[in-house]
């Protein structure tokens, strides 16, 4: 199975584990991960403004090229799938959008929100399948405690991103099991790390940041799995006050798969 | 504190501006405050999210974008999330901070503060996230 | 030629102020065959109908056209004056210029315009109006009930207590519904079971009520007066004539994994089982589920046991059909899933409770007998929480739109029972609004917070995050702007009414309609609470939105009102708007037989005489008392030889045409 | 979308107003459009509505009638499916509406001309929501010609 990746800013540089081991791993596991050619950043965070097309353009175009081949989209960053997906779906359902920027864009065919997008846990879980993926797993992580933290972006809006109940998730356990480590369910793991807070407000990132890092821990947890390099950043800054380790996804997946 | 005229005329140019921009119907609140309870940032704000809802609704803007609380929004969405009355406040706090950023000079943050602000690791990810939210 | 009297009614400035009536009035009186043209400002007052009734004598008028409000409200009313007047009712047409012209147009002159349009259609009409008189029909001296809570069993009660023969089917084994489960009532705090259970036994021990528990309706067919219903009795595997109700089978009943539905889940019952030790009857069902007979074959304890010879694995579900003049609808409401509330971490840790699993906490005879404590280790709480509004007023797809309306009195009973057993139990209310209409609501409500110090909190909690064996509550004071963080012990949610699962269903095999939210609905807001559309059957208790306990009892004896008033009746009216064969026509297809929902025609031969021959021939015969007056077979019909009386080809091509005018 | 359509008839009206004939059900649609006048809601004056026991009762004869006779458009409305009074009227109304939508598409006139649609008593809105979209697209459509009776006056 082949599918167009947009790999995103931040797995270029800050977050080269996160992909290269995704990489890595999709080739144990039998899909062909295709960067796209020229794509451009995301923007990081969803135009929540009604008025806003120019800041969803680029998603658009690495939509609309995704389309061209007939794949499905993959991403790997929490946010830059957040974007990606939303801006998909304001093409698929709000016409005025739809009209502006396929007027704006003057692409060969319009671009109606046709393309599926995939996170790469969602990949796993529906085209590979967690029953799958744990027979393909040589050095099962027993007895490892390991705690899912979601963040914000992977969930909600649940209308729009339809990953996993937003309350209560259970994708990143069961992928923990699969690679047969035990998942550590805590009530945090859907709470939000800070986000760019961390920028401008780094005592209130800090607060926000520890108090999953402490809910993990007091429910016996001694790694945290992310999927996006922010919350990975947030967390890891304040990691040293607690003994909770945190990891890409993929890290996990790659040593369970024997490619680390 | 200062008294507010209530009434409709008070909803004026800036307040239609920031309803329409959010898409949001403020007039859906009826003030349960579970946003509030539920906003991960709320001890840094001034105004908890649904005050800001209920400030709308009564038409008194000035407050509005004087306030903190739309600089310490994370944009998280688990106010929209669990907002009963199918509000997403996420977007209604966007498009209050977009009324004021759109403003000439009235950029939240300022690039010759950036390299302070910023460290090695720090993603680029939130670098553009601040410059979407705080500038125009 | 017809001699029509055309009245248009003010209603007050309802209609006069967006249509001119008299220009209406004015133009009526030109129209073809209108003798009598005026205006009234209120038609269905007492001197409105006397002008009517005055009017058809003076004028000898034959037909008659009130131009007013919807004919759903005063058609009746009119075609009563008429018949008083000597004129036959169904000569009386209404043209809607109220709800149909004057509420929903703003511009004067179209309205008046429109208004015309609307007489001359019901003067074209009227003109081809014939006299109908209706037949007469028989009505089954049974009533049925369906749902055996607190409605079904008081419409019973006094449906028996008139005299009648009433039928109770139950779903589940025993009657008692969800009062049976509760533990106190609000406002007076009197037991529940108290005033419950000896309206159980009155409904089992009286001769004119026969109980069907474990039961369900199955098929619906007939109409007012003759309803004939297929009951499936479950097979409950337990002779009820034999059975002595002394309980050794669930004793020595190994299965011991299911959840106990009346207990809420809190505790598990066996595979044989009573709901509750109250339970009418007190006989016991085999759940075939879980029971290890029926799933291994092996075991059969209960049979060893009993010395009545009760068990009777070999039962099957049986058929009963009856036919009943009545039905009544009782069947009560259920509580959301709160699954998609993972916030509140319901069923993620044992003490989020919701409140009727309180109401069992609380109980005496619940599994706790009475005393507070906490699921997840047994120990008295110190703090609990209560939050409103789980659900309710919620207008996602996780909530219902509506107010729950009996949760902030319920809650404010809970509240009131811990600090009375418990006076140092913290208790905390998260509220939207307190809505405590009823005689000694507020009182109620204010007590709590006043004499027994309960913490009322308005604002909604964010989240409930279980932190050892503690459960963190966020939340947020909305009137201080205060956030609050409470190392609650117990959070009791009140979880939003909603219509019963197969509420849908059922209505859809009595052809009673329900609403956006499955609720039933009932022929008018406000002055038919308790009807149906389908004449015939009622309305009680929560099965048509949510209700508390007087409420459900107040609606529950206007059900059986209306079902004894009908049963009282010793012939019905049929509705004479029926289909009529036009014999020299019909060519025996029998088309029209395929298309009747209520098989009300059938063929017969019929002889004629044609050129000094006699000639047998097939049609189509209509049974008047079947026939409801859809008017299918009519479009169906090939060559035209059906006709509706009320509404035929001609009326309504006339209506058309005047309308096109 | 109420407002805008209505706007854009108030302007329009004068050179033309299409008259639309609703066929209404006794149970669910008549009672509908009782509850749109008791709200007040508002739809334009050229809907004249007829009461009809139940939606298997219009013969399409009714509809060619109307049109002959210089209506622009005609509604027909039921319960929904499932919900009608004689239980299964509004199935014989859809089977025998679709083929006859079909039959006047194949005589030249559009589809949109007929609306056949399912109103409960409890759907106001949704009562005058459709009433203000056939208009709007009758209006579009303009006069209807085709199968007027060229002898009568409208």
């Amino acid at each position: 199975m082949k599918y167009s990746y947009f790999p995103g800013c931040t797995l270029k540089t800050k977050a080269q584990e996160l992909e290269k081991y995704a990489l890595r791993s999709a080739e144990v596991l039998g899909f062909e991960l295709e960067e796209q050619i020229e794509w451009q950043c995301c923007g990081a965070v969803y135009p929540l403004a009604t008025d806003e097309i120019a800041t969803k353009l680029s998603s658009v175009r690495t939509l609309a090229s995704a389309k061209e081949n007939g794949n499905k989209l993959v991403t790997l960053c929490s946010a830059c799938h957040h974007v990606i997906k939303r801006v998909n779906e304001d093409m698929k359902t709000d016409k005025s959008t739809r009209d502006k920027v396929n007027n704006y864009l003057n692409i060969s065919e319009d671009y109606k929100g046709e393309v599926e997008v995939l996170h790469y846990l969602e990949v796993l879980r529906d085209e590979i399948g967690f029953d799958e993926l744990a027979k393909l797993v040589k050095n099962p992580l027993t007895g490892r405690k390991i705690g899912a933290y979601y963040g914000c972006l992977l969930l909600r809006p649940d209308k729009v991103m339809g990953f996993d109940d937003p309350e209560n998730p259970s994708t990143i356990e069961e992928f923990i099991k699969a690679l047969g480590a035990t998942p550590v369910k805590y009530p945090y793991r859907t709470e939000c790390c800070g986000g760019y807070l961390s920028l401008d407000n780094k005592d209130k990132a800090a607060n926000m940041a520890s108090s999953i890092l402490l809910s993990a821990s007091k429910h016996e947890a001694n790694e945290i799995v992310t999927a996006c390099p922010l919350c990975k950043y947030n967390l890891e800054i304040n990691e040293l006050k607690s003994k909770v380790t945190v990891t890409y996804f993929t890290e996990l997946l790659a040593e369970a798969l024997g490619v680390k | 504190m200062t008294r507010v005229k209530v009434n409709p005329s008070n909803r004026d140019k800036e307040i239609s501006r920031i309803i329409e921009i959010s898409g949001e119907n403020i007039y859906s609140c009826m003030q349960c405050s579970k946003c509030s309870a539920s906003c991960p940032a709320n001890s840094e704000m001034d105004i908890l999210p649904h005050q800001v809802v209920r400030i709308l609704q009564l038409g008194n803007y000035e407050r509005i974008v004087n306030s903190q609380t739309i600089w310490n929004c994370a944009s998280c969405f688990t106010c929209g999330a669990r907002c009963p009355r199918d509000i997403d406040i996420t977007k209604i706090m966007e498009a209050i901070r977009l009324t004021v950023i759109r403003n000439k000079g009235e950029s939240r943050i300022d690039v010759d503060e950036l390299p302070e602000k910023i460290d090695d690791k720090m993603p680029h990810q939130a670098i553009v996230s601040v410059f979407r939210k705080y500038r125009k | 030629m017809a001699r029509i009297g055309v009245f248009v009614c003010w209603c007050g400035s309802n209609i006069a102020a967006t249509v001119d009536v008299k220009e209406v009035a004015k133009e009526a009186a030109k129209m073809s065959g209108v003798v009598l043209s005026t205006d009234y400002q209120y038609m269905c007052s007492e001197i409105g109908q006397n002008l009517l009734r005055n009017a058809i004598k003076k004028e000898k008028l034959d037909r008659v056209v009130v131009a007013a409000c919807s004919p759903r409200m005063h058609e009746v009313t009119f075609r009563k004056a008429a018949e008083l007047a000597g004129l036959n009712p169904y000569l009386v047409e209404i043209a809607n210029i109220r709800e149909h012209c004057s509420w929903v147009h703003k511009n004067k002159d179209e309205a008046t315009e429109k208004a015309i349009a609307l007489v001359r259609a019901a003067v074209a009409k009227v003109t081809l109006n014939q006299e109908l008189i209706p037949g007469e029909i028989g009505i089954e001296k049974r009533a049925l009930v369906i749902g055996g809570g607190i409605a079904g069993i008081q419409t019973a009660l006094d449906i028996a207590d008139a005299g009648y023969m009433v039928d109770v089917i139950e779903k589940t084994p025993s009657i008692g519904g969800k009062m049976a489960q509760i533990d106190k009532t609000f406002p007076t705090l009197d037991c529940s079971a108290c005033i419950l259970t000896p309206k159980m036994v009155d409904a089992s021990m009286h001769p004119n009520i026969n109980l069907h528990t474990y039961s369900e309706v199955e098929k619906v067919s007939g109409y007012v007066g003759n309803f004939e219903v297929t009951i499936n009795k479950k097979a409950r595997s337990v002779i009820i004539e034999k059975c002595s109700g002394c309980g050794v089978c669930i004793e020595k009943c190994p299965s011991r994994k299911t959840k106990s539905e009346f207990e809420e889940g809190l505790v598990n019952r066996k595979a044989i089982y009573t709901p509750f030790p109250q339970a009418v009857p007190n006989v016991p069902v085999i759940d075939r589920e879980a029971c290890i007979k029926f799933k291994t074959g092996k075991c059969g304890i209960c049979k060893k046991v009993c010395t009545a010879e009760a068990i009777d694995f070999e039962q099957e579900d049986t058929k009963i059909i009856q036919k009943y003049g009545a039905i009544v609808v009782s069947t009560g409401y259920d509580l959301i899933d709160l699954a998609k509330f993972g916030e509140y971490a319901y069923g993620e840790d044992p003490d989020v409770i919701t409140s009727l699993e309180f109401e069992r906490i609380t109980n005496a005879a619940g599994p706790t007998a009475g005393k507070l404590l906490r699921p997840s280790n047994n120990e008295k709480p110190e703090k609990v929480v209560f939050i409103q509004c789980v659900g309710s007023r919620d207008k996602t797809c996780r909530g219902k739109t509506y107010c729950s309306k009996i949760c902030c009195m319920y809650t404010a009973k809970h509240a009131m029972l811990i600090k009375e057993k418990y006076p140092d139990i913290e208790v905390h209310v998260f509220y939207i609004d307190v809505r405590t209409p009823g005689k000694n609501f507020d009182e109620f409500q204010r007590r709590a917070v006043e004499e027994y110090g309960v913490n009322y909190i308005k604002g909604m909690v964010g989240k409930v995050f279980p932190d050892g064996d503690k459960l963190r509550v966020y939340g947020v004071d909305a009137l201080s702007g205060d956030t609050i963080e409470i190392d609650a012990d117990l959070v009791v949610l009140a979880a939003a009414t909603k219509a019963k699962e197969d509420a849908e269903e059922l209505g859809r095999k009595l052809s009673i309609s329900t609403d956006t939210n499955n609720f039933f609905t009932e022929a008018h807001p406000k002055l038919r609470p308790v009807e149906t559309h389908s004449a015939g059957i009622y309305l009680a208790g929560a099965c048509q939105g949510p209700k508390d306990i007087p409420e459900t009892v107040a609606q529950a004896s206007a059900a059986a009102s209306k079902a004894i008033i009908l049963l009282s009746k010793s012939k019905l009216i049929n509705n004479p708007c029926v289909a009529k064969v036009d014999e020299t026509i019909c060519c025996g297809c029998l088309e029209c037989t395929n298309i009747c929902p209520y098989e009300a025609i059938a063929s017969t031969i019929i002889e004629y005489r044609d050129h000094g021959k006699m000639i047998k021939k097939l049609v189509s015969e209509v049974n008047e008392a079947l026939c409801q007056g859809c008017g299918g077979c009519t479009v169906t019909c090939r060559p035209g030889a059906i006709d509706l009386k009320g509404f035929s080809n001609k009326q309504i091509l006339a209506e058309v045409d005047a309308l096109c005018f | 979308m109420l407002l805008e359509s209505k706007e854009n008839l108030t302007i329009d009206k004068e050179e033309f107003k299409p008259l639309i004939v609703a066929f209404c059900c006794n149970w669910c649609s008549y009672a509908g459009a009782d509850l749109a006048g008791t709200s007040r809601l508002n739809y334009p004056a050229n809907i004249r509505i007829i009461k009809v026991p139940c939606s298997c009762r219009v013969n399409p004869n009714f509809v060619l009638r109307a049109f002959q006779n210089g209506a622009d458009g005609v509604v027909i409305a039921g319960c929904h499916p499932g919900d009608c009074h004689y239980s299964t009227g509004n199935y014989f109304a859809r089977r025998r509406l679709t083929l006859f939508t079909s039959l006047l598409n194949y005589i030249g006139i559009e589809s949109e001309r007929l609306k056949v649609d399912w109103i409960s008593a409890a759907e106001a809105n949704k009562f005058a929501t459709v009433m203000n979209d056939v208009l709007e697209k009758v209006h579009k459509l303009g006069p209807n010609r085709k199968l007027r009776d060229v002898r009568w006056k409208r």
